[in-house]
């Protein structure tokens, strides 16, 4: 069993055209920014990937990272909660020109659709977005007395995530809040591709403090010293 | 004599009903400020969608770590006993009812509980973030917002124009003029400013405001 | 906020007649030896609790723990996945005698439908039961081609559980695989009663190493070097 | 010349077929025993229901730890590279199709993949456990068993008369005799003993065995 990929370029070379790619991170909290720009750095190159989904809670900011992808013309279709930003222009100049779908899900939902994916679960009921537009076409039931929303689970082919320690099988943990969507997402795509501030021997991480197990990663690459998406920011980087 | 209360002042009201203990979320924005006027000696637990719990003010500028952040982005601290959780958990403890109070902002509120808050129409990309979420769980749903739009319209209204964010959801709503209940699908009135009348009040809000029990004088510090 | 109580004793003192009690641990790993038996000495003195639901993996083993309960006539209702055990006497003597009533649960389910109650999702679909005794009467649904069982939430009026430390403001880390059902039941009952190991200032747990944060345990007990129930087993110790 | 396999050998020949790297629950009892013929240079991660991935041995006598247990509430220990997570999270991995194996005993397994394994019918204390999440989500769900009940008759049966454990299920069944796929809802038949003739078998078997290539002889060591 060898889970470590020899580069980030490695780690992404086989994502698709068509792919759909969850994408950790709140914000740039969690944010692969590495991963992410060696994806556009393929595109950049070999026109592909292209007219990828990608699921993230929010939809770029700025011009790296997610803003990056959407810049390159390699995005289809977002599906988050908050498609806003302090520079949200990215995805918004896409989006009011009816060149990006987008699929609005309550944070809450995003988040619980994913573990769904990941844990077998086809379907669930929320009380979050009944009665609003969100909530049209989906269907309804009433449990006690209450009005709840069908929601369906949401897989993915590829997760790409940060992590701060990995070990050689797969075990991660995650530093400070960066953690957000990234389990859920870990369990819930076909294949985990994750960038780790630094891997570490099986063994080296305390079993009762992983937060990932290493049966939802596939492959680890490791990145000393990751770009954080907020400090890029306010660099002003252009990916 | 205050003709209308400050958005410090508004929030300055909903703090005081905070109990200690606590678990609360505060949405992003104005609903943020309510933390500043946590009355002495109560200890309330801010939780954050982003999955923190007991997180406390913002670092010193150059302190930022920007894995440390709240639902708005804004970097934070952590207090003792502060806890790191992900995005379902966090949304367990929304969902689940775990939380003791939402406060949060708002376009509209319909005297049945109804929210407008995420969208003002077709026109601009929607972005709904956890508002959805939020609405439903918390033991208070509270709302505090100026009694009336800039254009002087009702924000109290019996049915919401805007889109809405959750139905039958607001139990409490903190206003610029009053202090308001939501119970039986009424406005019920609990406070208001000492110099207006009910009928002034009235005036400005879209809704049948309800008397029942004694209505107390809104008397909130400058702040 | 003080969620510190100065006994077991005191901790389990107001679990009514009826209550539906979730009880953490899996065989004896996470099983609040001390939290039970104190509800044995409460029955035994006052008559009360009793008709007790009870919710656990197991079904109680030898004549301690929830076998103890069992034994003391407080469990008018067993919901478990599996009541065997080295000595299953205790429960198969009620059961053969129509004298308890016993929900059976499929062991993911029950962990399913415990979570979804802490997460306020009143039903889920799950593959688990499917076209077998245990789904009979439950709505069925097709997804993407595949039957699914329609299953409901699990809640509690109380759970006693069992950590290794608890800060003072709920934050609970468990002893090796002794965590099991508890981080789910401390979130699926209306109050979590539980016995720590050692109780430390807030502020002593790292915040990345948290298993079940604060908010949803309401009272904190410290047992210092609690019984185990598989050794008590071995002893043949009798509650 | 064999007449029909050991338990240890049907385990040995169900262990020769799990990879590399794979992630393995083995239910209780019979179905551990596959761990002991791991074939050497092959890494393989264990599951228990309980919360544990990548357990390894049973510890010393004294040497328990009786948090540290397997679903059979029997004592292990730790590998390198191991993890504990609450019981949602380990019937995610179970349900959420993450593990490549799991191995089970059966009491009836029928062509159309149907399992029977954990009741006997009415008259005792009914138990299932984790069997009925374990059939689903696996990639791989095998059976090890006696071809035959201890009274001769067929446990690869048209229809299983047992109360299910689930629908559909089996993948490949690990016996006394032979080794079967299920495919397209019939027994494929991929391996038999050498001494005896594909109609000696399906004299022992209850619904009809598929020839669709080659069958291999089943040649297992004295183990």
């Amino acid at each position: 069993m060898n889970k470590l990929s020899s580069s980030v370029e490695a780690a992404v070379a086989d994502i698709a055209d068509g792919d759909v790619v969850m994408i950790g991170g709140f914000g740039g909290a969690g944010a692969p920014i590495e991963l992410i720009h060696a994806l556009v750095e393929r595109f950049r190159k070999t026109g592909s990937p292209k007219n990828l989904t990608v699921i993230n809670n929010n939809a770029g900011n700025g011009a790296i990272g997610i803003a990056a992808l959407l810049y390159a013309g390699m995005v289809a279709k977002m599906v988050c909660s908050f498609p806003r930003s302090t520079d949200p222009k990215a995805f918004t100049d896409l989006y009011l020109a009816g060149k990006i779908e987008l699929e609005l899900v309550p944070q809450g939902t995003l988040a619980e659709r994913i573990r769904a994916a990941g844990a077998g679960i086809p379907a669930f009921y929320t009380p979050s977005s009944y009665g609003t537009l969100v909530a049209e076409g989906k269907p309804i039931a009433e449990f006690d007395g209450k009005h709840y929303v069908q929601e369906r689970w949401l897989k993915a082919d590829v997760a790409l995530i940060k992590a701060e320690l990995a070990d050689t099988k797969g075990n991660l943990t995650y530093h400070m809040a960066a953690r957000n969507f990234s389990p859920l997402m870990a369990m819930a795509a076909k294949v985990t591709v994750v960038q780790a501030s630094k891997v570490v021997e099986a063994g080296e991480i305390n079993p009762e403090h992983v937060v990932t197990p290493g049966i939802f990663v596939n492959r680890i690459v490791e990145v000393q010293n990751p770009q954080q998406e907020e400090v890029l920011l306010r660099e002003g980087v252009v990916a | 004599m205050t003709t209308k209360l400050s958005n410090a002042q508004i929030a300055w009201r909903a703090a005081q009903d905070i109990q200690d203990g606590a678990y609360v979320n505060l949405g992003i924005g104005f609903p943020e400020m309510v933390a500043k006027f946590k009355p002495d000696g109560r200890e309330v637990i801010y939780h954050t969608e982003n999955g923190i719990l007991d997180f406390g003010e913002a670092p010193a500028a150059g302190e930022e770590d920007w894995d440390l952040i709240n639902a708005g982005k804004k970097a934070v601290t952590l207090n003792p006993g502060a806890s790191f959780f992900h995005h379902a958990d966090s949304f367990a403890m929304v969902r689940g009812g775990h939380l003791d109070v939402a406060i949060l902002g708002a376009y509209e509120v319909a005297e049945n509980g109804d929210l407008a808050n995420w969208s003002t129409g077709p026109g601009s990309v929607p972005a709904v973030g956890g508002a959805m979420d939020l609405v439903h769980g918390a033991k208070r749903v509270c709302v505090i917002t100026d009694h009336v739009t800039k254009k002087g319209e009702p924000k109290l209204v019996k049915k919401c124009s805007l889109p809405l964010t959750g139905v039958g959801c607001v139990t409490t709503v903190y206003t610029s003029l009053a202090v308001i209940d939501i119970v039986n699908s009424r406005f019920v009135l609990r406070e208001k400013l000492p110099g207006m009348s009910v009928e002034e009040l009235q005036a400005v809000t879209g809704a049948e405001l309800v008397i029942d029990g004694p209505v107390k004088d809104l008397i909130v510090p400058e702040v």
